[in-house]
Order: C-alpha cells, then sequence, then structure tokens
C-alpha cells in the first residue's frame, strides 16, 4: 500500500463528511460529518506519521489529542444541543434561520 | 524556575480560573466570583508585564516560545481581558445561573488565546484554538433569550468546528510534507517545501482556522450573527480578545511563510490574500449599510477590518506585521469602546439596536463622548489610531506596490463613513425613546476603563511613536526566531 | 520670540478655547463666546506677528520614524503660509464677531462657536504644517469640523443630508490624496515638504515624469474634493444649509481655500508635469464656465455666491496651473476677503428678511439697509473685477499668467467666464438695489446691529485697498512683481464692464429704476453708450443662446450630478441590502460558500 | 498479500461508511455509519503500525463518542427524527464537495512526498515511547488536553442543566 493511497482515503471521508455537512438537515449528522472530517485528518498524520515523519512518535501523540478533543468538541456541541432542543422542540438546521441579514 | 517564570502569565490566568473555580463549588455570591476572577486578570496583566522582556522556551525546545511578540501580545490579551471582566460582574442579559460562571469561561479562554500567542507548534497550535474556543462556546448559550443564544451559539460552533477541521486537515499535510510539526523547522525547510504547491494549500488551510477567527471572507458568516446573539460582555470578548491571538498566530504563520528573503514564491497565496481581503472590505461595509442593530453592525464592521489588516498582512514585510501590530492595539481599544457602550445601553435589553443609542448625548454624556472617540476610531479620523494605523497598514501594501489594492481599501474606508456617521447622529442628534430617557450611570470601574481606553485611542493617534517602537520591536523579536 | 513657539500659540489657542468651551461652559454661553472670541484674537495677533516677522527657516520635529521612513511634525513660515495664515486668522476672528450678533437668539450658542473654533484650529494647523501627513491629518479635522457646522441645524433634514454630502464627497477625493501621499511616502521615504520640493534633490529628480503625473493628479483628486470642482463640486451649493456665517468661512478662507492652498504649496510638482497642467487647466475652465452659467438662472442668493465661490476656485486653480504662483495666490488672498464681505452681507439680509430670495429682499427693502447694501455693492464689483478694487487685480494677474503661459484659448474662456461673473454678479446686485415694483414706505427695515456691521466695514474697507498688498505679497513670496501695460489689461475691464452692463440691460434697465440706477454710476453708462451694436447683438443672438446654455447646465446639474450622486448612495445601500441578505441565516449555505472559495483558491494556488 | 487485502478491505469499510453516513436518510443509520467508518480507520491504524492508538479509536470514538450522540438521540425524540432529505441539496452540496476532492486529489497525487528510506515496524514505537512523549517533549499538549477536557465537561454540565431559576 502507498501513502497515496491513504491519503485519498481520508480525502474521501473528508468529502464525505463535508457532504454530510452541507446537505444533512439534522444537526445530529451533521456532527457526524464533522467526526468524518477530523478521523480524514488523523488518517493523514497516521499514514505522514508511517511514511514520512522524523519521529514517528509525533504522529500518534497527535491522534490521540485529536481523539481527545474532538471527543470534547462532541459533549459541548451534544450540551448545546440540548438547550436548543428544549428552547424549539427541534433540531432542524433548516429551521434555525431568526438571526440573519 | 526560569521556566515557570517564563510562563507567568499563562499560569497566574489558569490559577486564578481554578480558584474561581473553586469559590464555584463553595458556592460564594456572583460579587465575590467576580471579585477573585478580576483581581486574577489584574495580576495576570502585572504578570505580562513583568514578562514583557524575557526571552526563552520554557518546554522542549520548538514547541513554545516566549519573546518580546507574544508577551506583548500577552499583555495585551490581559488588558483586554481586564476591560471585558470590568463589563462582566453582573450581566443581565445572560442567564441567572451562569452570571457565577462567566469570568471563569472568560479565564479559561484567554489562558487558551495566551498559549495561541506562543505555540510554535502546530498541534500546540490548535489545542490552544479549541482550548480558547470551548468556553466561549459554552458562553453564548447562556443568553438570557435561549431561543436566540442557542441558534447563535450552535451555528458559531458549527462554523467554528468546521474551520478547525480544515486547519487540522491542512496542518497534517504540512506535516506530511516537512515531516515535522515545529515551526521552526518548517521554516527551515521551507526552500525545498516552497516548491510544492501542495505545501501551500495546506497552509491556505491551516490558515483557515485563524482567518475564520479573524472574521475573514469566506469565513465571516459568523460574526454578525455571532456579535448579535451573544450576551453583549461574551461579544465583547470574542470582537476584542479573540481578534487579537488569531492576529498574533496569523503574523507567526506567514512570517514562517515568506517573511525571509530566501522564500520562494509565496505570489500566489497572497494574490488569494489579496482577493479574499477585498471581498471581506467590500462585503463587510457594504453590509453594515443596511444594519439596523449596533451589535451587527459592529460585526460587519469588523469583517472589514479584517479586510484592513490582511491588507497589510499579505505584503509579507515587517513593515506590514509592525502595522498590524501596532493598530490591532488600537483597533482592540476602539471597538472595546464601542461595546462597553452597547453593553451599558443594552444592559437590560436582549439586544442593541441602533435606535437604543438615540439621545445617548443626554442620557450620557461620558458615554456619548466615548463613543464620539470609538466611532471615530474605527471611521479612521485623525486624530485616533484609527487614522494613523490605517495609513500604516496601507502604506505597508504600497510599498509592495499594490496600488489597486489600497485604493479598493481606501475607497471602502471611505463609504464606511457612511454607516458610522448614521450611529453618530442617533447618538447625538435625535431624541431618546420614551421608554428609555433615564440617565444612564456607568459604574466607576467602567468609567475608569473607558479613560484608558479613550486615553490609549488618542495617544496612539497623536504620538504613535512609542507604540510603534514596541511594535516594530516585537516584530523584529518574531523575525529573530526564524 | 521664537517663531515656532508664536506659530504653537497661533495654532493651537484656538483649539484650547474649543476644549474649554465644550467641555465646561455649555451652559454658560458668555463664557464661551469670549472663550472663543479671546482664542481667535490671539490668533490673529499672533499671525500678524509671524507675517511681520518675515519669512523664516523651517522648524519640525521627528514625529514618527520606522526603518527608512521618516514623519515629521513642524512649521513652515515661508511666504505662502505666513500670509495665507494671517488671512485665515483675521476672517476666523471676524466670522466670530459677526457670529455674535447672528447667532444671538439660537440655543445652541456654545456649541457652535466651539465648533468655529475647531475649524480654525484644523486650518491653521494646515496652513503652516510642514509635513504631508501632517498636513493631511489636518486636511481631514478641517473636513470633520465642516461637517459639524453645515449639519449645525441638525433638525433640518436637508442639513444634515448635506453635511453628509459634503463629508462624503470630499472623503471620496480625500481616497486619492491619500493614495498619492502615501505612494509619495513610498517613493521618497520622506513627507517633508521643503525636502520634497526642493529643485535638485526633491521628488522631481526621483521619478519618472509618468510616475509624477499619477502622483499629482492623485492628490488633484483631493483638491477638487475640498475646492468643489467638476465633477466633485455638488457638495457646496448644498453646504449653504449651514448657518450664513459658517458660509462665510468656508466659502473664503478655509474649507474650500484648503484645495487650492494646498496646490500652491506643492506648486513645483504639478508644474513638473505638463500632463497634469493640462488636466488641471481643462477642468478648471469647465468648472469655471459651468458654475457661472448656473448662478445665472439661481435665485437664492447664498447659491448664487456659492456658484461664483466654485468658479473663483477654478480661476485660481487655473492660473497657478498656468504657472502664475503670485496670481494664483493673490487671488486665493483676496477672494478670501471679499467673498467674505459677500457672504456677510448675505447674512445680514438673511438675518432680518428671514428668506434667500434676492427678489424677494429687493422688494422688501434690502437696499434700505444702506451699510450693509454698500458692501454688497462693492463686494460684488470686486468680484465682477471692476478696478480698482481688490478682485480686478486678482483677477487681472490671473488672466494675464494664463495669457503669458501661452495658454490662449484658456485665456478666451476665462475671459468669458470672468464676462459671465460679472454678469451674474450683477444681475444679483440689481435684484436687491432695483426691486422690479417700488419699495413700500416700510419703516421696520433698518440696518443690523454693530457686531454685524463692524466686520462688513472692516472687510469693505480690505476691498476697496486689497489691490495695494500685489507689492508685499510678492516680496514675501520672493517673487516679482509683474508688470502689466494698460493694453493688456484692457480684455479683463472690457469684458467686466460689458458684463455688468448686460446685467443692467437686463434686470436693472426696464423698470421704473431704470434712472436711479443710471445716475447712481453714471460712469458705466457713458462708457458703454459709445458700443451700442455689441449689446445688440448680444440681445440678438447670445443672451438667448446663453440661456439655452445655462438652462442646459442646469438641469444638467440638478437632475445628473446631483441626483447622481444622491442615486449612488441608493445603489450602494441597495447593494448593501443584497450582500446583507446574503447573510441568510442558513449556516450549511455558510460554510458550502467557505468551501467552494477554499477549492478554488486551492486550485489556483495548485495549479502554479 | 494478505495484509494488502485486509488493509485494502479497512479502507473500504471506512469510505463505504463515511459515504453510507453522508447519504442515509435516518439519523441512527447515519451514527451506524460513523460506527462503521470509525472501525475501519482503527483498522487502518493499525496497519500504520500503532495498536495503541487504533485501541483508543475504538474505546473513545467508537464507545464513547458514537454512543454519547445515540444517547443523545434517546434523550430527545425529535432528535433522531427522519428530516425530509432534499435530493437538490444533495447534489449541490455534493459537487462543491468533489470540486474540493477533485482539487486535493489532483494534488496529491502529483506531489512527490519526501518518503523515509524504509517504513518503521510497528515494533519500533509502542505504548512507552507514546507516553514518554507526551510527558517529556509534548508535555503542553498532554496539559492543554486535560485542560480541555474539563473545560468540556464542566461546560456541558453547565450548559445541559436545567435552568434553576424561574425569574
Amino acid at each position: 500500500m502507498s501513502l497515496s493511497a491513504f491519503l485519498l482515503v481520508s480525502l474521501v471521508l473528508f468529502s464525505a463528511g463535508l457532504v454530510a455537512i452541507m446537505s444533512r438537515r439534522n444537526l445530529v449528522t451533521i456532527l457526524v460529518g464533522i467526526e468524518l472530517m477530523l478521523n480524514a485528518a488523523s488518517i493523514n498524520f497516521m499514514a505522514f506519521n508511517y511514511y514520512t515523519a522524523v519521529d514517528p512518535v509525533v504522529g500518534q501523540i497527535i491522534v490521540l489529542v485529536i481523539i481527545g478533543l474532538a471527543a470534547a468538541e462532541v459533549a459541548i456541541f451534544l450540551s448545546i444541543l440540548m438547550v436548543l432542543y428544549r428552547a424549539r422542540h427541534d433540531v432542524d438546521v433548516e429551521e434555525i434561520r431568526e438571526i440573519r441579514g | 524556575m526560569a521556566n515557570v517564570l517564563l510562563i507567568l502569565p499563562e499560569l497566574t490566568i489558569f490559577l486564578a480560573a481554578i480558584l474561581v473555580f473553586k469559590c464555584l463549588i463553595l458556592g460564594l455570591s456572583v460579587l465575590h466570583v467576580w471579585r477573585v476572577a478580576f483581581a486574577g486578570s489584574l495580576l495576570g496583566l502585572g504578570a505580562c508585564l513583568i514578562t514583557l522582556g524575557m526571552t526563552g522556551e520554557p518546554f522542549h525546545p520548538g514547541i513554545y516560545r516566549v519573546d518580546l511578540f507574544s508577551q506583548l501580545m500577552k499583555t495585551v490579551i490581559a488588558a483586554a481581558l481586564v476591560l471585558v471582566l470590568v463589563l462582566s460582574d453582573s450581566p443581565p442579559v445572560m442567564r441567572r445561573d451562569a452570571w457565577r460562571e462567566l469570568p471563569f469561561f472568560l479565564l479559561l479562554s484567554s489562558a487558551g488565546l495566551m498559549m495561541m500567542t506562543s505555540a510554535t507548534e502546530l498541534i500546540t497550535l490548535y489545542l490552544a484554538l479549541e482550548l480558547s474556543a470551548f468556553p466561549v462556546y459554552a458562553l453564548i448559550v447562556l443568553h438570557r433569550d435561549r431561543r436566540m443564544g442557542s441558534e447563535g451559539a450552535t451555528k458559531y460552533m458549527l462554523q467554528g468546528m468546521v474551520a478547525s477541521a480544515v486547519t487540522l486537515y491542512g496542518m497534517s499535510f504540512i506535516f506530511g510534507l516537512s515531516g515535522t510539526t515545529y515551526l521552526s523547522e518548517i521554516a527551515a525547510a521551507l526552500p525545498e517545501l516552497g516548491s510544492q504547491p501542495l505545501f501551500w494549500v495546506g497552509l491556505l488551510l491551516l490558515l483557515a482556522g485563524f482567518l475564520f477567527k479573524l472574521a475573514l471572507f469566506p469565513f465571516h458568516f459568523w460574526a454578525p450573527d455571532t456579535y448579535f446573539s451573544s450576551p453583549h460582555p461574551v461579544a465583547t470578548f470574542i470582537a476584542t480578545v479573540s481578534k487579537v491571538a488569531a492576529i498574533a498566530v496569523l503574523c507567526r504563520m506567514v512570517a514562517v511563510a515568506g517573511w525571509n528573503e530566501a522564500s520562494i514564491d509565496g505570489e500566489t497565496l497572497r494574490i488569494v490574500l489579496i482577493v479574499l481581503a477585498v471581498a471581506a472590505m467590500t462585503l463587510g461595509n457594504l453590509a453594515a449599510l443596511v444594519q439596523k442593530d449596533f451589535k451587527r453592525l459592529l460585526g460587519y464592521s469588523a469583517i472589514a477590518h479584517a479586510g484592513y489588516i490582511v491588507v497589510a498582512l499579505q505584503a509579507f514585510s515587517s513593515l506590514g506585521h509592525t502595522a498590524i501590530v501596532f493598530y490591532t492595539i488600537g483597533y482592540l481599544a476602539m471597538t472595546w469602546i464601542c461595546f462597553m457602550v452597547a453593553c451599558e445601553v443594552g444592559r437590560n435589553r436582549d439586544t442593541v439596536p441602533v435606535s437604543a443609542l438615540a439621545g445617548l448625548w443626554q442620557r450620557s454624556p461620558m458615554l456619548a463622548l466615548c463613543l464620539l472617540i470609538g466611532i471615530f476610531g474605527l471611521t479612521g479620523l485623525p486624530p485616533t489610531v484609527g487614522f494613523i494605523g490605517k495609513w500604516f497598514l496601507f502604506s505597508a501594501a504600497l510599498e509592495d506596490g499594490q496600488f489597486l489594492l489600497v485604493l479598493i481599501a481606501a475607497l471602502n474606508s471611505a463609504v464606511a463613513v457612511y454607516y458610522y456617521m448614521r450611529v453618530l447622529r442617533v447618538a447625538y442628534l435625535l431624541e431618546p425613546a420614551k421608554e428609555d430617557t433615564g440617565i444612564l450611570a456607568p459604574s466607576p470601574l467602567v468609567v475608569t476603563g473607558a479613560m484608558v481606553a479613550c486615553l490609549v485611542v488618542l495617544w496612539m493617534g497623536v504620538a504613535p511613536n512609542y507604540f510603534w517602537e514596541i511594535a516594530a520591536e516585537a516584530i523584529v523579536a518574531l523575525g529573530a526566531t526564524y | 520670540m521664537n517663531p515656532a513657539i508664536l506659530a504653537i500659540v497661533v495654532i493651537f489657542t484656538p483649539l484650547v478655547a474649543f476644549a474649554t468651551a465644550m467641555l465646561f461652559c455649555m451652559k454658560a454661553h458668555r463664557i464661551a463666546q469670549g472663550l472663543i472670541l479671546g482664542g481667535g484674537a490671539v490668533s490673529v495677533v499672533g499671525a500678524f506677528l509671524l507675517l511681520l516677522g518675515g519669512p523664516s527657516e523651517t522648524q519640525s520635529i521627528v514625529w514618527l520614524s520606522s526603518g527608512s521612513l521618516e514623519l515629521s511634525f513642524g512649521f513652515m513660515f515661508d511666504g505662502l503660509s505666513l500670509s495665507f495664515g494671517a488671512v485665515v486668522a483675521l476672517i476666523t476672528f471676524l466670522v466670530q464677531v459677526y457670529s455674535i450678533g447672528y447667532m444671538h437668539h439660537d440655543p445652541a450658542k456654545t456649541r457652535y462657536f466651539a465648533l468655529l473654533g475647531l475649524f480654525g484650529w484644523a486650518m491653521l494647523g494646515f496652513v503652516y504644517a510642514v509635513d504631508l501627513l501632517q498636513a493631511l491629518i489636518f486636511w481631514e479635522l478641517v473636513g470633520l469640523a465642516s461637517f459639524f457646522l453645515i449639519g449645525f441645524w441638525y433638525e433640518k433634514p436637508s442639513a444634515s443630508a448635506a453635511a453628509r454630502k459634503a463629508f462624503l464627497l470630499t472623503r471620496i477625493g480625500d481616497t486619492g490624496l491619500l493614495i498619492g501621499i502615501l505612494l509619495i511616502i513610498n517613493i521618497s521615504g520622506m513627507a517633508h515638504i521643503p525636502a520634497l520640493l526642493d529643485a535638485e534633490t526633491g521628488l522631481t529628480t526621483m521619478v519618472s515624469e509618468g510616475t509624477l503625473t499619477l502622483l499629482v493628479l492623485l492628490i488633484f483628486m483631493g483638491i477638487m474634493g475640498k475646492s468643489a470642482q467638476f465633477p466633485l463640486h455638488t457638495w457646496l451649493p448644498d453646504a449653504m444649509e449651514g448657518p450664513t456665517p459658517v458660509s462665510a468661512l468656508l466659502h473664503s478662507a478655509t474649507m474650500v481655500a484648503a484645495g487650492v492652498f494646498l496646490f500652491a504649496r506643492l506648486h513645483p510638482l504639478f508644474m513638473a508635469s505638463e500632463t497634469a497642467i493640462l488636466v488641471v487647466l481643462c477642468i478648471a475652465i469647465f468648472t469655471a464656465l459651468m458654475s457661472a452659467t448656473i448662478a445665472m438662472v439661481e435665485t437664492d442668493l447664498k447659491k448664487v455666491l456659492a456658484y461664483s465661490s466654485i468658479g473663483q476656485l477654478a480661476f485660481m486653480l487655473a492660473a497657478l496651473a498656468a504657472g502664475g504662483l503670485l496670481a494664483g495666490i493673490l487671488h486665493l488672498i483676496l477672494h478670501a476677503v471679499f467673498k467674505a464681505l459677500l457672504f456677510l452681507c448675505a447674512g445680514s439680509y438673511i438675518h432680518h428678511f428671514e428668506t434667500n430670495d434676492m427678489r424677494e429682499i429687493g422688494r422688501r427693502g434690502g437696499r434700505r439697509m444702506r451699510w450693509t447694501t454698500a458692501g454688497l455693492v462693492i463686494g460684488g464689483a470686486s468680484l465682477a473685477g471692476l478696478p480698482p478694487l481688490a478682485g480686478f487685480f486678482s483677477k487681472e494677474e490671473v488672466l494675464a499668467s494664463l495669457s503669458h503661459g501661452g495658454y490662449h484659448l484658456i485665456w478666451f474662456l476665462a475671459l468669458f467666464a470672468a464676462f459671465l461673473t460679472a454678469y451674474y454678479t450683477f444681475r444679483m446686485v440689481f435684484f436687491i438695489i432695483l426691486p422690479d415694483r417700488p419699495l413700500e414706505a416700510d419703516a421696520t427695515v433698518h440696518d443690523s446691529s454693530p457686531v454685524i456691521l463692524g466686520p462688513i466695514i472692516f472687510l469693505t474697507i480690505a476691498t476697496v485697498l486689497g489691490g495695494l498688498i500685489l507689492g508685499p505679497l510678492a516680496a514675501i513670496l520672493l517673487l516679482d512683481v509683474p508688470h502689466h501695460s494698460l493694453l493688456s489689461m484692457l480684455p479683463a475691464i472690457l469684458c467686466a464692464l460689458a458684463g455688468v452692463f448686460v446685467a443692467w440691460w437686463d434686470f436693472g434697465r426696464s423698470r421704473a429704476t431704470r434712472r436711479g440706477f443710471v445716475g447712481a454710476v453714471p460712469v458705466l453708462h457713458r462708457l458703454f453708450s459709445r458700443k451700442w451694436y455689441v449689446d445688440d447683438v448680444y440681445q440678438a443672438v447670445f443672451a438667448r443662446f446663453i440661456q439655452l446654455m445655462a438652462t442646459v447646465l442646469h438641469r444638467v446639474e440638478v437632475d445628473l450630478l446631483d441626483g447622481g450622486a444622491d442615486r449612488l448612495a441608493d445603489v450602494t445601500r441597495w447593494t448593501g441590502g443584497w450582500t446583507a441578505r446574503l447573510q441568510s441565516g442558513w449556516v450549511q449555505a455558510y460554510i458550502a460558500s467557505g468551501v467552494v472559495v477554499v477549492a478554488l483558491a486551492g486550485y489556483f494556488l495548485g495549479s502554479r | 498479500m494478505i495484509a494488502t487485502l485486509v488493509i485494502a478491505a479497512f479502507m473500504i469499510l471506512a469510505m463505504a461508511g463515511a459515504i453510507y453516513a453522508a447519504l442515509v436518510p435516518h439519523t441512527l443509520h447515519c451514527i451506524i455509519g460513523l460506527g462503521l467508518t470509525l472501525f475501519g480507520v482503527a483498522g487502518i491504524y493499525l496497519y500504520l503500525g500503532s495498536p495503541f492508538v487504533a485501541a483508543m479509536q475504538i474505546l473513545i470514538y467508537i464507545g464513547g463518542i458514537s454512543v454519547a450522540m445515540v444517547f443523545a438521540l434517546m434523550l430527545s425524540v425529535s432528535l433522531a427524527k427522519k428530516m425530509k432529505h432534499s435530493e437538490i441539496k444533495v447534489i449541490l452540496s455534493s459537487i462543491a464537495a468533489i470540486l474540493f476532492l477533485a482539487v486535493m486529489a489532483r494534488l496529491i497525487m502529483t506531489t512527490e512526498f519526501p518518503l523515509r528510506e524504509e517504513p518503521a515496524g510497528a515494533a519500533a514505537w509502542g505504548v512507552e515511547q507514546i507516553g514518554h512523549g507526551f510527558l517529556t517533549t509534548y508535555s503542553p499538549l498532554f496539559i492543554g488536553l486535560a485542560i480541555c477536557l474539563s473545560v468540556a465537561i464542566i461546560a456541558a454540565v453547565l450548559v445541559a442543566r436545567r435552568e434553576a431559576d424561574k425569574s
């Protein structure tokens, strides 16, 4: 397996994440899209770590940090979603368009 | 020991945050918690001033750099934090149960921002970016009007998460091409990296997260919405403190990318930045013309100002960077003044429409005078720092021969007069609406802060030499890193 | 005394007075007035002391230095700034005195007087400035102060609209000026005016003529805005919404004069570029003709004067562009004197009759205000260029410099414009002194109070004697007094007189007052009676043609240019609304546009 | 050969899961798609020589994050509700994403990466090195991460709690 195969896989993940973010209406599925993007970045880091990095520990540490931050991000986003849901009884991103102009 | 001294500002702010958290757990009243936080932020400012002259690397070499540039930016951040805390003792616009937590989150976010100014390693930078953003996301949703707060927070966080994911993706390519995440090593490898188009694309993706914080086109959409829907002190924080850190990081990254003589064609990246800057200025100024809400208007004005800053940034020159640092200090003071007025006027309002400023001249001459100075600064009129600062920004671009760009920027700032003057007109010439004719009496602390900020705006405008020299020295220190 | 200290006193006393009045005397009108007047008086005395001291070395300190860039702050004491500084201080002071009477009943007097102080500070700071950036700062402050003063009666929507328009249009011009100065600093690394103007080491030696042309034309953009030259002139007539003393100040020695002053200040730079000279000449002469023809159909007293200002400013610019430095400065100074006089007289009428329509002023007995009327006639005669008044000398110099410079077509057109100027000026005069129906026996018409008349009388005397300054001015500017034969003066005099005569034919003659007019100025009658056939031709062909042209241009002015500026604002606002609609509230669209832009940028970056 | 086949399978799993997650209408299915992807990614990590990171991926991501999402769905019924799926939106956003994909793919294919002489074996970098790195060179990361997580927990608790005040 060559390096660019991994990069292309991660690119597909990234693009799929973008599609999810841009087209889905449910905020939870949009969060899924963001997770896909983060994973794409993680794959890149691991692949580069394996093939090009000077010190092969770096990539792993980076990916661990990313996993940790993703967990934190999800926690906060879901809690905000709870408030949103309580205030509106809806999590449709196309319905929350009151602030504009 | 020396190492601890180097990270004294961050440490102080962290410790203050922990202390505040302790107070929260102990169930102290809002006022007490706020006092602790305020004292902590003052100590943090003091710590910044103490470390202003220091240089060194407190952790493993290459990860975290303390120099005049970072410490200057930290001082500015700490000063801005103090100013924001002045406005946030008990903001009625927030959920009552969140009043106590507000200073805690502000302190934490500031600590993250301080880390951003010093981080010289990509992942540390990313971590600091996230650390500074999380508390702010949480604060927006604590708006008294839950419907508005949750909408604003959701949208801001969504865009923020996408931007930071894009940043991370860009970082991965830079890591892959250079084999390292240390900025200094990347800079050293630049002559080879510069010939790879992927490096520049990666750098652009990497910059996305910071351009997002700066609210540059096309990552600008959040600014008016978030300014509008955040509780006023939180909006103040976003508009002032976090802008400074974003600008600091951008300076550092661009210094890496193309500043040294030996470098390569950053030309293509520059063209992209120019296009984005033009779009940001034009969009921001045009959309601001029709705004009815004061904070929204400031949001669009922030987009335009992001454009002005990038006008100087794309010059990739030390003059441009000095101009940016100089302007940032002034911009911070001007913006804070405007938001301070918004906070005071909107004390019991969820939003601050421009019409709420009507009759400010009668309700509080002091606030009206401050607003005048702040708006003059944003407009770019002498003798405020807005004029001289913009002058420096534009001359940096001109030094580079970007004639057309400066022409567009200058025309833009001429258009901007229109909406800034509209605000002044409402504040000075209209009678107050029936429901708010009462006298506004800002607390002595706010008055003190306002006086300091006004003084800075005027002082930098009349005698810029002192600040200019500090900024120039800081940029020299920044350049010495690479 | 050290001139620098004196200059600081001259410039900053009004500022101190302004700040004190604004901060401490909002309720105490009398104290505020006294402060501002005192500040003005100190400025006048100081400025004249400086003038008497004669030209001396430039004094400056380094204000900001960074790498190759060095900006300074200081004062120039050459003939130009000394003489014009004295005029500025003097006229500002006179207007302040006059305002005591004029603004007597206004409740917001303190604000008004304080702003006059601010205006004086800004303009004096500009006049003595040694550094281009310093000059630009004060230049902007002049615009700012005028913005506040034009919109002084902000309750009137038209006043605040006029203020905004003035500010916006001049700011558009300032954009060019700003970039021009930035470019100069970038090219030369300095903004010290004497150093830039130096013939051996200055800017002209550093750049090619093409670059220089670009630079000076950018600067000229700012001048066009401030000095109200076509097509940035539309703000000036609207600016009449301000109190009349403000108009007097705005049109004589401060706001609009700033543009011409800057041109005179940077004269050597302009002289080095043939193209720039031609552009300036064309714009100036077109502006002169256009403003004159428009003034011919106006009935608003202040607007006629406003258009005449535009025309006279164009004369000054034309003279300067043709190389006549002395002529331009002379006209600048003398025009300041007699235009201030005209506006103060107009203010005196307006204060009394509370109308701007000159026909109505005439019908209700304007001429019974004898001192005011005397001032108006003498000021008008000076504006028309009648000897031996101030305007005659300066206009004569202007025309002479055009013909000396070899611009014969321009010279001819300028003569024509001078003729038109005389025509509409005396049309105005005749409307007031020879109304179309007999005056009623109205006992209430009396002349204004002494504080109003004092400045008028002073300026009247100055207008009469103004021609005497030609020699001293040339001496202080280190220029030679040009010698003119009587023959070369003849065209100008004849044009002016023809204008007056035609005006009389049209407006003074055919009514019952005809005899009185001819009896009052029999000289005019005798001079012109020998040239009947010219008058016939004029009546048959010329007058109709000119009337037509005036109407057409007036329509163009009102519908196209004036409306154009408003429409521009509309379009901008509409675009703004459309832009704001991009902010649709739909967060996915935000993200999508970000993704698309990044992808396009990535394609661009990657394909290089 | 077998290793290649296995990793190819993991890659296909990751990509298929991602595309499924991006396109499937039902929210719960979407999370399942994410789970598949995460599993595939864990496999990739394993191939790239890091069993520890792969384990973390499975533990935290699949065990933590995905489950949290499912919980969120369950807590509020409508979170799980199937939303209308607009074809045009999917097509437009796919075009945008494919634009990005094409640009990046071309760049990736044309770029010559500075490959190491020979890819290091899995044994060379185990858990000890990671722990060592975290505690020495990358200590700011470790501290920062800890702070981030605690901030997130505090913030989440604070934000999501029901309001006490009735004012």
